[in-house]
């Protein structure tokens, strides 16, 4: 069983999809009426049963989305907890501190100031429970905005936000800019 | 390279000009570089703003075509005694070696070029654990401290460079001609007679050499040193003249600075 | 055709990870020697290509990810908004080309090669992340070496540096030599 064209499509757009994708938005991207979308959603969901796949694919929240299958629970716990996971990466622990000192901050504004995009990781720290939605912007979009959680501060020993060090005592004094000068100068191949 | 050229052999974008000189099918000999320039000067009169990676490359190219048309233009070997004709195949085949190597560049380029478009194609997932999955994870926080997220703050915020052109290569010493003059006549008086070459053994930086070498001058120029080259591009011997004046007498201000 | 239960595993681990995972990892989780991994990371990878899936599971930079088929690129591009980053200069490629073949490689090397300051390009690549300083020269100054990264490999979809062709194979041939060594001759003798 080969999947149609319009499932393969959809199977696409939701592997790249953080959030769950309406009906509407993929009959947009595929150009058909939104009433066409339904019978390939479900074609694409019951290839994942037939198949055996590790993954389902199901409707949530209003969207349809990509996730791993009830009876992989385990390993993907495991994964979750061992690995790559055991320790927060640099990458992860460098969006963590902009929100903690940026707060209340969307992913937006994390990722401008990463160069990156944040998806997976905002979405790692908020599943681990040290960041978490806390209101959403005025502008265009209202866009949701993070701020780091009481576990958080309880991680990291303190009582309140305030006690984090002030970010300008960190800042190098000017004897170390002096000497990063001087290492940015050209050795003699310069 | 959107330049192009227009010369009696050959009409085209300079870059395949010089493939197919190295392809052998046309001949460097029939093509004017004065024309090779002329077009791409005109080609520049029409640029809305200066395109760096553009004007480089060409003065690249232009540069591999003047060697190869100066080793066209070179007598043959019936002119040239054997060791120097030894030297001639020597740089030859160094040019030759290089000409490849770039040429091997290029082409690992193009493939790179393709890799990259072919794999911005496929987007990895990234979407991370489900929000619904329940993980009994361990601390990922587990021996961070409050420092330490401080520092990753200031690593994340980190002014990132912006590609600029570079100006390390240009020295931020600041040498003057005074200092030099001050620095000789202390010296000299004792040494008696040097070289130039002992003079300015001690120095790395091209642009304190060229100051010391003023510095010479000036002082010949005031009559306390006289200078002696035996043969052209021969040692330059210095002698101090017995009984000059060893101080600077002459306000700084008089000499240039020279900031390379 | 079914999954066997290993490949299913494998692909819910996929599901959820963010960066390629190396097979180590893999066989950690399902407890298998790691040799083991390999058929079913085969299985995995082939049952999406005879099922028609939108996506593909692949080896890139020494671990398993999975990515969107590309030919589903104009609908993830336009769900997605990923648009290629902005395009590298030839003079970049060329840059990039001698780092890969030649690493580790100072700025002074490259700059003998290119024939021009090289200063700039090379920051640019650091800084779009394909290659970082991997050490410094022995010899005097001792410069800064430069090599490519782990995102050098994933942007360009490769596993492991030695999957780009070998240098030779890039090199003119015997008959271009011939032709570019008769050119270079002195015209009495020619």
């Amino acid at each position: 069983m080969t999947l149609s064209p319009e499932a393969r499509a959809i199977e696409a757009v939701l592997v790249v999809a953080v959030e769950p994708v309406p009906p509407g938005l993929l009959a947009e991207l595929l150009e058909l009426p939104v009433e066409q979308i339904e019978p390939f959603c479900d074609e694409l969901a019951e290839s994942c049963r037939v198949g055996g796949r590790g993954f389902e694919v199901v409707r949530i929240a209003g969207g349809l989305r990509i996730q791993t299958h009830p009876d992989m629970a385990s390993y993907v716990e495991r994964f979750a907890n061992v690995g790559v996971s055991s320790r927060l990466s640099a990458a992860a622990l460098e969006t963590l501190a902009i929100v903690a000192y940026k707060q209340p901050v969307s992913r937006a504004q994390i990722a401008a100031l990463r160069g990156v995009n944040v998806d997976g990781v905002v979405r790692l720290l908020e599943h681990r429970g040290y960041i978490a939605a806390a209101g959403r912007a005025t502008g265009p979009g209202q866009a949701v905005l993070y701020a780091t959680t009481e576990a958080f501060l309880e991680r990291l020993g303190l009582d309140r936000l305030d006690q984090l060090p002030p970010v300008e005592d960190l800042l190098p004094g000017p004897e170390a800019l002096a000497e990063l000068e001087e290492q940015m100068r050209p050795v003699a191949d310069g | 390279m959107t330049a192009t050229v227009s010369t009696p052999v050959y009409e085209g974008p300079i870059e395949v000009l010089l493939q197919l000189v190295n392809s052998h099918q046309v001949d460097i000999y029939d093509v004017p570089l004065l024309a090779v320039v002329d077009a791409f000067v005109a080609e520049i009169a029409n640029w809305d703003s200066v395109d760096l990676p553009t004007l480089s490359e060409f003065l690249v190219i232009a540069a591999v075509l003047v060697e190869l048309k100066s080793r066209r233009l070179l007598p043959g070997s019936g002119d040239v005694d054997p060791d120097e004709e030894l030297v001639g195949w020597e740089e030859r085949d160094l040019l030759l070696a290089r000409l490849l190597e770039c040429q091997a560049y290029a082409a690992a380029a193009d493939g790179f070029s393709l890799l990259l478009e072919q794999a911005a194609r496929a987007v990895p997932r990234t979407a991370g654990l489900d929000d619904d999955f329940v993980v009994n994870a361990p601390d990922l926080l587990e021996g961070v401290t409050p420092d330490q997220v401080a520092e990753a703050f200031l690593r994340a915020t980190a002014e990132r460079p912006v590609p600029t052109v570079d100006l390390y290569h240009v020295t931020v010493d600041t040498v003057t001609v005074a200092d030099a003059v001050s620095e000789l006549a202390l010296r000299l008086p004792s040494a008696g007679r040097a070289t130039f070459r002992q003079l300015t053994r001690h120095l790395t930086s091209r642009i304190e050499i060229i100051v010391r070498f003023l510095a010479l001058l000036e002082l010949c120029k005031q009559g306390r040193v006289s200078l002696d080259q035996g043969h052209t591009f021969g040692d330059l011997e210095v002698t101090w003249v017995p009984g000059a004046p060893t101080t600077v007498s002459v306000g700084a201000s008089q000499f240039d600075e020279y900031e390379g």
